[in-house]
């Protein structure tokens, strides 16, 4: 278990985590765990099942507490220390593992739900949607393909297209780091390639962190990837190099 | 006063005169009067020496004495059976006794009758007798007792029925100034001994005696049984706590089951609790009629019974309107509170709207020393015993059982659980009607502390809601010691705070800790949760 | 073993099937494709009896199950691995595991090791809650816990989603196993083209609440599948 | 114009008080019956008009609306609680109707529109206090309550009393529990400790419904018998008696003016055409219940003096009304529309009757506004011409604050 | 968004509102055809009709199930009662033109902190809306501030009322105990018992209602409606999207508890009594039930359930006094079981088959074609 430390570099990377620690019930879900991102940057993240990726991303939304570690978010921002709202507010969106949307409202509403603009109270009650935000809202159902279901309660919708909806619902929100968790569960082998497309094009303006398995999928991003195993990272670089990594091929890929 | 001067007289006339032959009668004919004229009678039959004399004021006592009316009127003592016998001849009474009345007898009589009966019963041969004997002596404190009590002091073999004779005998010598000084000193370290209220006013009341050496004693013994009984108060406010604790766990067990592990929100479960306990009346009921010799044990036959009652009526609610409910769970509060406000009416339709009498058996009446001066009723005992027993046996069933498996399976997903091939109507069903026939059973143990009304159940379910919240929904041990924190925290506020009040701070800490422990004492932790 | 004959499916008024047909053999494996919302975990429902079909008939071994309740099915041989996993999440990994003993015989009720001998992290965490489970974790219970019942025909919904690629590997082994030396009947729904081709020996692709192709999987033309896979 | 005459009954059958007060209403429906057989009154056949204000308060307000606006009743007979009169009195001054209260209460109330049968506070804990005083001897007291307004001000009073009668403050206890209080470990040990202080000791209670049952039972349990700390009380009848098992409790005290063990011919008939009307020989009798037979049979003959229903001139008619009781005297309805009562004190026996130890040597007029208290010993109520007041203060000589 | 299926109820109910509340004075004061009873009985409704209101608000649209708007509705009452009280002035029967009688007989000396200034109605109205307002700032800060959620905040909540019940039967809190106040004389000068005072409270409690329910309409059709809703049924997804559950929580509560207040004000006139056990955790299950029996989620559906189930349970309470337990038990069960979404959904069913049939028929047309 090599924990590889970071030394902090002098522009400040968007995300920066060094030896968080997860416990549950005596069990390490995340253990000293250390990994830097760019601004910009794109990365994949690939692991076993159970390697703490998912806890990862709970400790960098604020859902989860490390029990040690520093999480800074464009350096200034302590992660462990705010809750979900503020992290949320500051520019971090979330896409999760099993998707989440809120099924009672139409697929419409959930985009004005997550478009970006202020979120306290008083905007919300006395300033209604601008024309120019319903526009950007037909433009992600485009691009989604559900815009045949823009009136539909999400609940409807089928697993798949939850999942779109979620991806729809990070595009609007206009987050400076995406966090993608299992992105392409669930679609077909096209609309694999689409969303690798789709996150390509966001990644030009935006950091992404993405969990996948799909291999066919990672390589299609052709970006730096970070293998974690059992809480910590156990190896990074391209692709091609973890892909024969043989511990990677142990644990993770087989053979 | 009048009475004590009365009795002294009568007694030195009698003891030294020999037996007046004709002071039973005397006596006996004045129990047909008024309460003066009885409470008169009582001290000359007690004076009389005769051997009919206990029979008739025990029979006074009990209320069963009766009088025909007529000049002399003449007296008759109910026997067990119902028959009678002549009081002057304790032979069976024949057509004489027809038309007889119950004398009547107010506390003033009864008390005398006691003393009375202490004093001639100190000879008993029976030792649980002279016990209770040489403990009216000591409640009466009677000096004139005090020669009486010394013959069967000699003659007393028992050592315990010894040790109460002579706490009796030192309260006499304390309570009329009789004995010398080094009696009175040693009667000062027996009540001491004693330790409990009852002594602490007797030493008290030698702060002024004539003696210095006794009121040191006195003194002395006052401060250390004050100390001992105020820490003894805390412990005894703890031990009606885990009380009280056991009678809210009761309450609320089959609540953790229905709401807390299948989270239906239960409004009628107090109607459960409520049937329960109505039927401990009928079984009572049945008993006395039908086998009113094993009437004593109808309530462990209510158990079962109480259990199946309260288990079908579950069932039965579970299959017509709950079934359809899961996955809504807020609206089983308003179904159920339709059916709450339909059994109450139902019951009160059946069985009137007044109170029924459910009767404690024997076992379970009375109250026993853990420490002197700490007591508990053996009613609350057995309450405390039984909710474990009951709570024990859940836990176990719940852990161990392939049914409590199944159970927990079905309340957690119950489509999958359906594909799983477990029959998740049966389960449901079984399991609603398991919470419920538990409700049943706690009504059975209410029924022995609470009102047996339409509204029994009301006044256990806003408890019981905040006992399985606050101990953690679905968790039975956070049940268990969420009663047992609401029990002991009431009963050690109440006697600063009044049990109003007490109640209300109560209520106030439950909602602080809430904010604390939002998910409660044994909170359910992980991911499944949070999400 | 399965057939399932013209059944219709409606969620409150809207259809969401029209018309499928579609058989699973013994000792083979059949797979249905299609993009997302044509209906495919609307037709495992209709067969594993989660929601009703509106239309049709559906016979199991031969006996009409159509309108069967679940647990009636799964007794009968019907194993379900649902999609989004469907863990009891409070129960630990071993209770879930046991929760499919409820059809079988007393004396067989015991986890067979290889179960754990194919999902070895079950083994590792026997005693955590299932919730608690990472998603590709919970999702190789899920799949023990089909195996657990010991079924004649196992339904699976996209089971390969979330696992990681060594254990992806493992289960086509398992499905293998479970048609050739088991001799079960397996259906599988899935979007991983190139997993289910290795796989299937018989594939049926849906669109729109249909089944639009039907066939050998080397007899079926790669294109057209391709073409209902695509938007 | 009507056919019959209507009778409003306005009891709660369900809730909390339903266990009270059904039974009243089943006594109100036999006295019509009855005297709907007698040929009824002014010629006319009485109708019962029973409405369900279901224990609760405001509830009583809009059914006592409904009766005298809608209904049109020429009586209402209802109430138990001292708060279900408050919340309907209103309502009677403005419409001008007429309420018949049969239950003890705190007494300060007197109204043009209401007539008391039931017990002032000078009909029942003053004389019981008197009796344990003299016969039993108590010098400590114990007033337990249930924490409303009937104990607060009865305890006001006796502790008024008490004090005047020599009491020192140590040997007065007072203690309040909240509504349908149910474990009474704590207070029963604690007015056992009271009791052994070596002073005879009692306990009043005030202790309201169906806290009763479980205080009962926890003395009982806990072995305080009559004989040591006897225990009196002004709610407790044979009603509540009925749920309980009474042999631990014989010798316990109840304050009423009447009980069923009353031995008068017209007690015998009562209780006889009690057992037949309600079908059950076993359903006892209490005070509120003759407090209603006295009442109805005030009314009916207050309405044939007066030869019409009208209210007003009902009203008018009522003082001076004079029927039997059940207890062997005669009611009358005095000026402050209070009437006489013989107090009883009896003992609880071992089959859950109550029999007479002591009784007021003649009737006891109902006082509505107590000697005790401070601000009502000034006042005093006559309904009579030209008087008219309820709160006449004899200091200032005017009538209330008006 | 979800009124936005029925548009036409957010015009249709002011004006049914504003209508009665001109037409019943007229009727009952000019031709005399409604008595005075039905007027105040009716009145009565429309308080439970805006308590169903505020408690929709948070429970139907935020999904906060309170088992304790009982006591914001009672406090509310209670600083009406207050005012009331001190308007009695020295026509109490002792005639004390300071204490109100009760103080006078339990010996009161002088008038308790909290009274003070409860004799102006400028002072005294303010405290309907502040006084709940507050209470609720404050229970809901820290509760929703942890997080507390669902039945425990369901259950606390009744642990409140209930604590407060018990708190104002005590007599020593200076709150007429279980009497509570009542024998009120004149509200703002106007004889309380006068029919024209009646049918102008009747109307002022009408147009509340209406404003009432403009304002509850305003909030859910508002973004901030969208966001309320969305916490309701993912709170932790609301949290994730940036949405501060706490301040969106607190402030439908606490506008809720405020409207409860003034429906309590509202009422304590119109029934003349004002009493502790209108704090019972009773109360608050059968305000619930109100909402869950009209349609939870749908303002119109609340006032209707409170207004329907209030008449029904008048009208058997009077005609079936020994049988209407059984009825309105029984039609709770039978309309859980029968209208799961309340009368609301009733009325709503058929837009909305129309809307699926359509959308269905039209998929399948594209999927033949
Ligand atoms: N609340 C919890 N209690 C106990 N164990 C937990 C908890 N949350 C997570 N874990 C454990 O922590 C480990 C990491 O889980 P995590 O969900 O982060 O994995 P992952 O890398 O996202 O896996 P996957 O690829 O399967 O989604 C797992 O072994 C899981 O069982
Ligand atoms: N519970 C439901 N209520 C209403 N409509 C539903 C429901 N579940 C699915 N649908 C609709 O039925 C159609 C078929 O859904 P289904 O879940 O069967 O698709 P699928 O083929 O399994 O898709 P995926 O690959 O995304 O899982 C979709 O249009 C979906 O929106
Ligand atoms: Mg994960
Ligand atoms: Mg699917």
């Amino acid at each position: 278990m090599s924990a590889v430390s970071v030394d902090r570099p002098a522009r400040d990377p968007i995300l920066y985590l060094d030896g968080i620690s997860v416990t549950f019930d005596g069990f390490k879900a995340l253990n000293a765990l250390s990994l830097l991102l760019e601004p910009g940057e794109m990365r994949a993240i690939i692991g076993p099942n159970g390697a703490g990726k998912t806890t990862m991303m709970d400790v960098i939304t604020g859902k989860t507490r490390p029990q040690k570690g520093t999480a800074r978010f464009k350096g200034n921002l302590d992660l462990t220390r705010h809750d979900e709202a503020t992290i949320a507010r500051a520019g971090i969106g979330r896409k999760f593992q099993k998707p989440t949307v809120f099924e009672n409202h139409t697929v419409f509403d959930n985009l004005v739900l997550a478009i970006a603009g202020p979120r306290d109270v008083f905007s919300t009650l006395f300033r209604s949607i601008k024309p120019r935000q319903i526009e950007r809202i037909d433009a992600v159902l485009e691009t989604v393909r559900l815009t045949a279901a823009r009136d539909r309660p999400a609940g409807d919708l089928s697993h798949g297209q939850k999942q779109w909806l979620e991806i729809g619902m990070l595009l609007v929100q206009e987050p400076e780091l995406l966090l993608v968790d299992e992105p392409v569960a669930g679609m077909t082998d096209l609309e694999t390639e689409a969303t690798a497309d789709l996150l390509r094009e966001i990644n030009k303006t935006r950091s992404v962190m993405v969990v996948e398995h799909d291999m066919t999928f990672v390589r299609a991003l052709n970006v730096k990837v970070t293998v974690l195993h059992e809480g910590s990272v156990l190896a990074e670089g391209s692709l091609d190099q973890v892909q024969s990594n043989e511990r990677v091929i142990e644990v993770y890929l087989g053979r | 006063m009048l009475r004590i001067l009365l009795l002294a007289f009568l007694l030195c006339f009698g003891l030294s005169a020999e037996t007046r032959a004709d002071g039973f009668d005397d006596g006996l004919h004045l129990l047909g009067g008024k309460f003066d004229d009885v409470e008169r009678g009582v001290v000359i039959l007690a004076g009389s020496g005769d051997q009919r004399a206990g029979a008739v004021l025990a029979a006074l006592q009990d209320n069963r004495l009766m009088v025909v009316a007529g000049d002399p009127p003449s007296f008759f003592i109910r026997q067990a059976d119902d028959s009678l016998l002549d009081a002057a001849t304790l032979q069976p009474a024949g057509d004489a006794a027809a038309g007889a009345k119950a004398v009547r007898v107010n506390n003033r009589i009864r008390r005398a009758a006691e003393a009375a009966l202490g004093t001639l019963n100190l000879s008993s041969p029976n030792a649980a007798i002279r016990r209770q004997a040489a403990d009216a002596v000591f409640k009466a404190r009677d000096g004139e007792a005090l020669p009486a009590l010394e013959a069967a002091l000699a003659k007393e073999r028992d050592p315990d029925v010894k040790a109460v004779m002579e706490t009796a005998r030192a309260a006499i010598f304390l309570a009329n100034g009789q004995g010398d000084e080094a009696q009175r000193l040693q009667a000062v370290e027996t009540i001491g001994r004693r330790g409990d209220p009852d002594a602490l006013a007797m030493l008290r009341n030698l702060a002024n005696d004539t003696s210095a050496s006794i009121r040191e004693a006195a003194a002395a013994s006052v401060s250390s049984i004050e100390m001992r009984q105020s820490m003894l108060a805390r412990v005894q406010d703890a031990i009606y706590g885990i009380s009280l604790g056991s009678v809210l766990l009761l309450a609320a067990i089959g609540l953790a089951i229905t709401f807390g592990v299948m989270g239906v929100i239960n409004m009628a479960h107090g109607e459960m609790v409520m049937l329960g306990a109505y039927t401990t009346y009928v079984v009572q009921t049945l008993f006395v009629t039908y086998l009113p010799d094993a009437a004593n044990w109808s309530l462990i036959a209510a158990v079962p019974a109480a259990f199946v009652v309260g288990g079908l009526a579950g069932v039965i609610l579970e299959r017509t309107v709950i079934r359809f409910l899961y996955g809504r769970p807020l609206e089983t509060l308003l179904a159920t509170f339709g059916i709450s406000l339909i059994l109450q009416q139902a019951v009160r339709s059946i069985f009137g709207p007044t109170n029924r009498e459910v009767t404690s058996p024997s076992w379970m009446s009375g109250s026993f020393d853990i420490l002197d001066g700490l007591t508990l009723t053996s009613g609350r005992l057995v309450i405390i015993i039984f909710c474990l027993a009951v709570f024990l046996g859940l836990l176990a069933f719940i852990r161990y059982s392939r049914f409590g498996l199944e159970m927990r399976a079905v309340t957690q997903n119950r489509r999958m659980a359906a594909s799983m091939g477990i029959r998740t109507g049966l389960v449901d069903a079984l399991t609603f009607g398991l919470g419920s026939g538990i409700a049943g059973i706690a009504g059975v143990a209410l029924s022995q502390i609470d009102n047996v009304s339409p509204n029994l159940g009301q006044g256990y379910i806003i408890d019981s809601f905040l006992v399985v919240v606050f101990g953690g929904v679905g968790n039975l041990w956070g049940t268990l010691t969420g009663a047992m924190a609401i029990g002991i925290a009431n009963k050690l506020l109440e006697p600063f705070t009044g049990a109003v009040l007490g109640k209300i701070i109560l209520l106030v800490l439950v909602i602080l800790f809430i904010q604390k422990r939002p998910r409660g004492l044994f909170a359910l932790k992980g991911r499944a949760i949070e999400a | 073993m399965l057939r399932v004959e013209h059944i219709n499916l409606h969620y409150g008024k809207s259809q969401a099937l029209w018309g499928v047909s579609l058989a699973a053999a013994e000792g083979a494996i059949t797979c249905v494709l299609g993009r997302n919302g044509v209906g495919k975990t609307s037709t495992l429902r209709a067969i594993t009896g989660q929601h009703r079909p509106s239309g049709g008939r559906i016979t199991f071994d031969g006996h009409d199950i159509t309108t069967m309740a679940p647990a009636e099915r799964a007794r009968r041989g019907i194993a379900f691995v649902p999609q989004g996993r469907e863990i009891f999440p409070l129960l630990t990994v071993k209770e879930n595991l046991e929760t499919g003993f409820g059809v079988l015989p007393r004396n067989r009720r015991r986890i067979d090791d290889e179960i754990f001998a194919l999902f070895p992290v079950l083994g590792k965490m026997l005693n955590r809650r299932g919730g608690d489970l990472s998603g590709g974790q919970q999702q190789q219970l899920a799949i023990g816990r089909a195996m657990v019942t010991n079924p004649k025909l196992i339904v699976l919904d996209e089971p390969t989603e979330g696992i990681q690629p060594s254990i992806i590997k493992d289960i086509g082994n398992v499905l293998k196993y479970l048609r050739d030396q088991r001799g079960m009947a397996v259906l599988l729904v899935e979007q991983y083209l190139d997993f289910a081709r290795e796989l299937a020996d018989r594939i049926l692709v849906m669109d729109r609440g249909q089944i639009v192709l039907d066939g050998a999987p080397d007899k079926i033309d790669e294109a057209a599948i391709k073409a209902h896979l695509t938007v | 114009a009507d056919a019959t005459i209507k009778v409003g009954i306005l009891h709660s059958l369900s809730g909390t008080m339903a266990i009270s007060e059904t039974t009243l209403k089943d006594v109100m429906l036999m006295l019509i019956e009855q005297q709907n057989a007698k040929g009824g009154l002014l010629g006319k056949k009485l109708e019962a008009v029973v409405v369900d204000p279901a224990s609760n308060w405001p509830l009583f307000a809009e059914k006592a609306k409904d009766l005298l606006e809608a209904q049109k009743v020429a009586a209402v007979f209802g109430c138990w609680t001292s708060v279900s009169r408050k919340s309907v009195l209103p309502v009677f001054e403005q419409d001008d109707g007429i309420l018949f209260y049969p239950v003890q209460y705190e007494g300060e109330e007197s109204s043009r529109n209401v007539f008391y049968t039931g017990a002032a506070p000078n009909q029942q804990a003053v004389p019981a206090v008197d009796y344990l005083m003299n016969e039993e001897g108590v010098e400590r007291w114990v007033l337990a309550g249930t924490d409303y307004v009937y104990p607060r001000t009865t305890n006001k009073i006796l502790e008024a009393y008490l004090k005047l009668k020599g009491v020192g403050a140590d040997d007065i206890m007072i203690n309040y529990t909240p509504f349908g209080q149910s474990d009474w470990q704590t207070i029963v040990s604690e007015i056992k400790k009271f009791g052994s202080a070596g002073k005879k000791t009692a306990v009043v209670s005030t202790i309201n419904g169906d806290a009763n049952v479980p205080f009962y039972k926890e003395l009982a349990n806990q072995g305080v018998k009559a004989t040591d700390i006897p225990v009196v009380a002004f709610s407790v009848g044979e009603e509540e008696l009925a749920g309980l098992d009474t042999k631990p409790l014989v010798g316990h005290l109840a304050a009423w003016n009447y009980f069923m063990s009353v031995d008068t011919p017209e007690n015998a008939a009562f209780i006889k055409a009690w057992h037949k009307f309600i079908k059950n020989d076993k359903r006892v009798t209490n005070d509120p219940m003759e407090a209603h037979y006295i009442g109805f049979n005030m009314w009916v003959k207050a309405v044939e003096k007066a030869g019409t229903i009208d209210h007003d001139a009902v009203i008018d008619a009522m003082i001076g009304v004079s029927v039997p009781n059940l207890t062997g005297g005669y009611a009358t309805m005095m000026p402050n529309h209070h009437i006489t009562k013989p107090v009883l004190i009896g003992e609880i026996q071992g089959n859950g009757q109550i029999n007479t130890v002591w009784e007021t040597p003649g009737l006891v007029v109902g006082d509505e506004w107590s000697d005790y208290l401070e601000g009502s010993k000034d006042l005093i109520a006559d309904w009579r011409k030209p008087m008219n007041c309820g709160n006449f203060n004899v200091k200032s000589g005017k009538c209330g604050g008006v | 968004m979800i009124s936005s299926r029925m548009p036409f109820a957010s015009v249709v109910v002011p004006a049914v509102l504003i209508a009665i509340a001109i037409l019943v004075p007229i009727l009952h004061l000019s031709t005399g055809t409604l008595p005075t009873y039905a007027v105040s009985l009716f009145g009565k409704y429309l308080c439970y009709a805006m308590l169903a209101l505020a408690l929709d608000l948070v429970w139907g649209y935020c999904g906060i199930l309170s088992l304790g708007h009982a006591a914001f509705f009672s406090l509310g009452g209670y600083a009406m009662g207050m005012y009331l009280m001190r308007q009695i002035g020295s026509r109490g029967v002792y005639g004390d033109p300071i204490l109100p009688d009760f103080m006078v007989f339990l010996n009161w000396k002088e008038l308790p902190w909290y009274w003070w200034g409860m004799d102006h109605a400028w002072f005294a109205f303010p405290m309907i809306v502040l006084v709940p307002g507050a209470l609720a700032l404050v229970f809901g800060w820290l509760a929703f501030r942890s997080r507390v959620t669902g039945v425990y905040l369901s259950i606390i909540s009744q642990a409140m009322t209930f604590a407060l019940l018990l708190a104002f039967f005590r007599n020593d809190m200076g709150m007429g105990g279980n009497n509570g106040l009542t024998d009120f004389k004149e509200i703002l000068g106007f004889d309380t018992g006068a029919d024209a005072t009646r049918s102008a409270l009747f109307s002022v409690t009408a147009i509340t209602l209406a404003l009432a329910y403009l304002l509850c309409v305003f909030v859910t059709r508002s973004r901030a409606g969208l966001v309320i809703v969305a916490i309701r049924d993912a709170e932790s997804r609301a949290r994730f999207c940036g949405y501060r559950v706490e301040h969106y929580k607190l402030f439908v509560w606490t506008i809720s508890a405020m409207l409860a207040g003034i429906a309590g004000a509202l009422y304590v006139p119109q029934v003349g009594i004002i009493n502790p056990s209108e704090f019972g955790t009773g109360n608050s299950i059968e305000a619930v039930i109100w909402v869950a029996l009209g349609g939870r989620g749908t303002l119109w559906g609340a006032i209707v359930g409170a207004v329907g189930v209030n008449f029904v349970k008048s009208w058997l309470t009077n005609n079936f006094p020994e049988w209407w337990l059984f009825a309105l038990g029984l039609m709770f069960v039978l309309v859980t079981l029968f209208l799961p979404k309340g009368i609301a959904g009733l009325l709503r069913l058929g837009g909305i088959d129309a809307f699926n049939r359509k959308s269905a028929a039209a998929e399948a047309g594209e999927a033949r074609s």
